[in-house]
């Protein structure tokens, strides 16, 4: 409040004048109301949190009159900031009113302040920031980069079903051939009929089908197929004949068979 | 192919010893320009391998080198130690000049990280232009963060692993100056008095600065 | 800024020491995009250096590390260690399936060990590609025999070890005799005309592969 501000009617110095002057053709060059707010401030040379904000807001409020008086066009936020301004200088002026409730005017001082202190300190870490050694300018990457070759490899697999699976296929690959009757391993039912009505007559009581199977048959898993399967259809011959009974208590369960009482 | 193949093969029974994995991280970070992560690094090493390990021999080794190894985020890169830069106008690359408006708005970014548009424009004062974000995204420095749980759900931004690396920082930790600011109060997102709605997103702010300053 | 300012100055009056020229060297190799040559060095190192003499101790550095200091054409440059190559690579593996004349020649090699090209062609009753074979031997799971003492003496084939792992075999004895394939029910039919031959060829099967074991 010492200090003549810069913009009241009986400016005298022609440097001031000029240093008006010259901040208002730079209107432009402003980042918004905080940003010139921030430059007044300067003027009062002091400590960013010693600054008068009554003070500020008298030079701002000045600003925008001689800037209106310029027919400049100023932007509406200058105008909201100028208004809000002369609010605060109301309330820091006048005796605080005990009836009324928000903020006094050294609180919204006090921001302000704030947000000023706090706008330079991002000036100056922006700075600091842009002054650090820089990536491409200062200090390099690697210059020829070898790119991860992305390298598509087949795998073949196989799985041992696979490979015993083929082995098998060889080795049988021989008995495709013309359809032979192979007698060597085929018991027929007419030996089976044979064979049963000659020991049906011993067989008192039931007795396993499967003890019927001719010797040599019972081992080799094709003469015991062919085998079994002749018999059983003896058996069955035999007991439509009405010589033999024929009894399976369930489901897969021996077969056996009875000489059928005369 | 045969060779790979039994290599890694053979991996699955030992790990290659710390020399060995000090060489094979060597060779992976000197044939990458970006930095790669301890991830990367142990997925593209041997069968239980130790990068982590193998890095804070290898930085040793590069100490005072002309080539230095920096951690940059979760990522390790070779850089060029900055001293030599004079040495290297053939491989300068001319930056496009940022504007005032650009440099404040990705300081504050990564100040006061993750920030919201509305915390940008109520520390600079003025409305951040759709460009000046834009342009941070295009050399992505910054990229969109969590959502703030406020009214409105706004979008963050935070610093990215590329800023990191173009101001050779380890981490946003490493911002210079920042604990000073901190302890001056000027990182709080200090409420216009007799308003609330910023007051809201106060404790979130600092729920992001903490969780960032956690690790 | 400054100190490269005074660093720069300074080297105009005298030549840095060669520690410091290693540096210098290794940095510019490091950031170059393409190898450089002495004179290129020099042109860019402060006057009086002696970049000829600083490559000598900078390849020396490198030697045995996981980059090396290579001089290519009339350039330097470094190269990631040859050995480590295999680290610059992704594999994407893509599986197929083995073709069925590359699993019936891998079955007979595998049940007949060693055997030569004309046992497998006699045995497959068709003649063996050599594709199928080079595709065998490139997976590692055949590799070539001893010579057969016959006329000609053809070159026999064996399985791997790659082999056994791959099918989880311990040795080519654990591979399921006839007997017991016709008892998982992989040879299902009827007994071959004189089955006696079975007999036969399983122990000779055996022989083989006693042969194998025996080295």
């Amino acid at each position: 409040m010492s200090d003549p501000s810069l913009f009241e009617e009986d400016r005298t110095s022609v440097g001031e004048r000029l240093a008006s002057e010259a901040l208002i053709v730079d209107v432009d060059g402003f980042e918004g109301p905080l940003d010139l707010l921030l430059t007044l401030s300067r003027t009062q040379k002091v400590d960013l949190r010693k600054v008068s904000v009554l003070q500020l807001a008298e030079q701002y409020l000045a600003f925008v009159n001689e800037a209106k008086a310029l027919r400049i066009e100023l932007a509406a936020d200058y105008l909201v900031m100028a208004a809000w301004l002369a609010f605060l200088k109301s309330r820091l002026l006048l005796p605080p009113d005990p009836n009324e409730d928000g903020p006094s005017g050294e609180e919204l001082a006090a921001h302000l302040a704030f947000q000023l202190e706090r706008l330079e300190a991002m000036r100056e870490a922006a700075a600091r920031l842009m002054g650090r050694y820089q990536l491409g300018r200062d200090f390099f990457a690697r210059g020829v980069t070898e790119d991860v070759a992305r390298v598509r490899r087949v795998s073949y697999t196989a799985t041992l079903l696979d490979l015993m699976q083929a082995y098998a296929r060889i080795r049988t690959k021989d008995e495709f051939r013309p359809y032979a009757f192979d007698r060597v391993h085929v018991f027929t039912m007419e030996q089976a009929l044979d064979r049963m009505r000659g020991l049906i007559g011993y067989a008192g009581d039931w007795t396993d089908l499967m003890g019927y199977l001719p010797d040599g048959w019972s081992h080799d898993p094709m003469r015991r197929r062919s085998a079994t399967a002749s018999t059983f259809a003896a058996s069955l011959e035999l007991a439509k004949q009405g010589q033999i009974e024929i009894r399976q208590s369930e489901s897969f369960a021996a077969i056996t068979i009875r000489r059928k009482a005369p | 192919m045969t060779e790979v193949f039994t290599e890694s093969e053979k991996s699955l029974f030992e790990a290659p010893l710390i020399a060995e994995q000090e060489r094979m991280v060597e060779a992976i970070l000197f044939a990458s320009a970006d930095p790669v992560s301890v991830a990367d690094l142990a997925a593209r090493m041997p069968h239980g391998s130790d990068p982590a390990e193998a890095l804070v021999y290898l930085r040793k080794r590069y100490e005072g080198r002309g080539v230095n190894l920096l951690r940059i985020g979760d990522g390790w890169a070779f850089r060029t130690a900055p001293d030599l830069g004079f040495l290297m106008q053939k491989e300068t690359v001319e930056t496009r000049k940022l504007s005032r408006a650009a440099i404040e708005t990705l300081a504050i970014i990564a100040y006061h990280q993750p920030a919201t548009r509305a915390e940008i424009e109520e520390i600079r004062g003025v409305a951040v232009s759709r460009g000046t974000v834009d342009q941070l995204l295009e050399l992505d420095w910054i990229r969109f963060g969590r959502r703030r749980m406020t009214p409105g759900r706004p979008v963050t931004f935070v610093v990215t692993q590329v800023f990191l690396d173009h101001f050779g920082l380890e981490s946003a930790r490493d911002l210079p100056g920042l604990k000073e600011l901190r302890a001056a109060g000027l990182l709080d997102n200090r409420p216009m008095p007799g308003s609330a709605a910023i007051g809201e997103d106060e404790g979130e702010e600092m729920a992001g600065q903490t969780e960032l300053f956690e690790d």
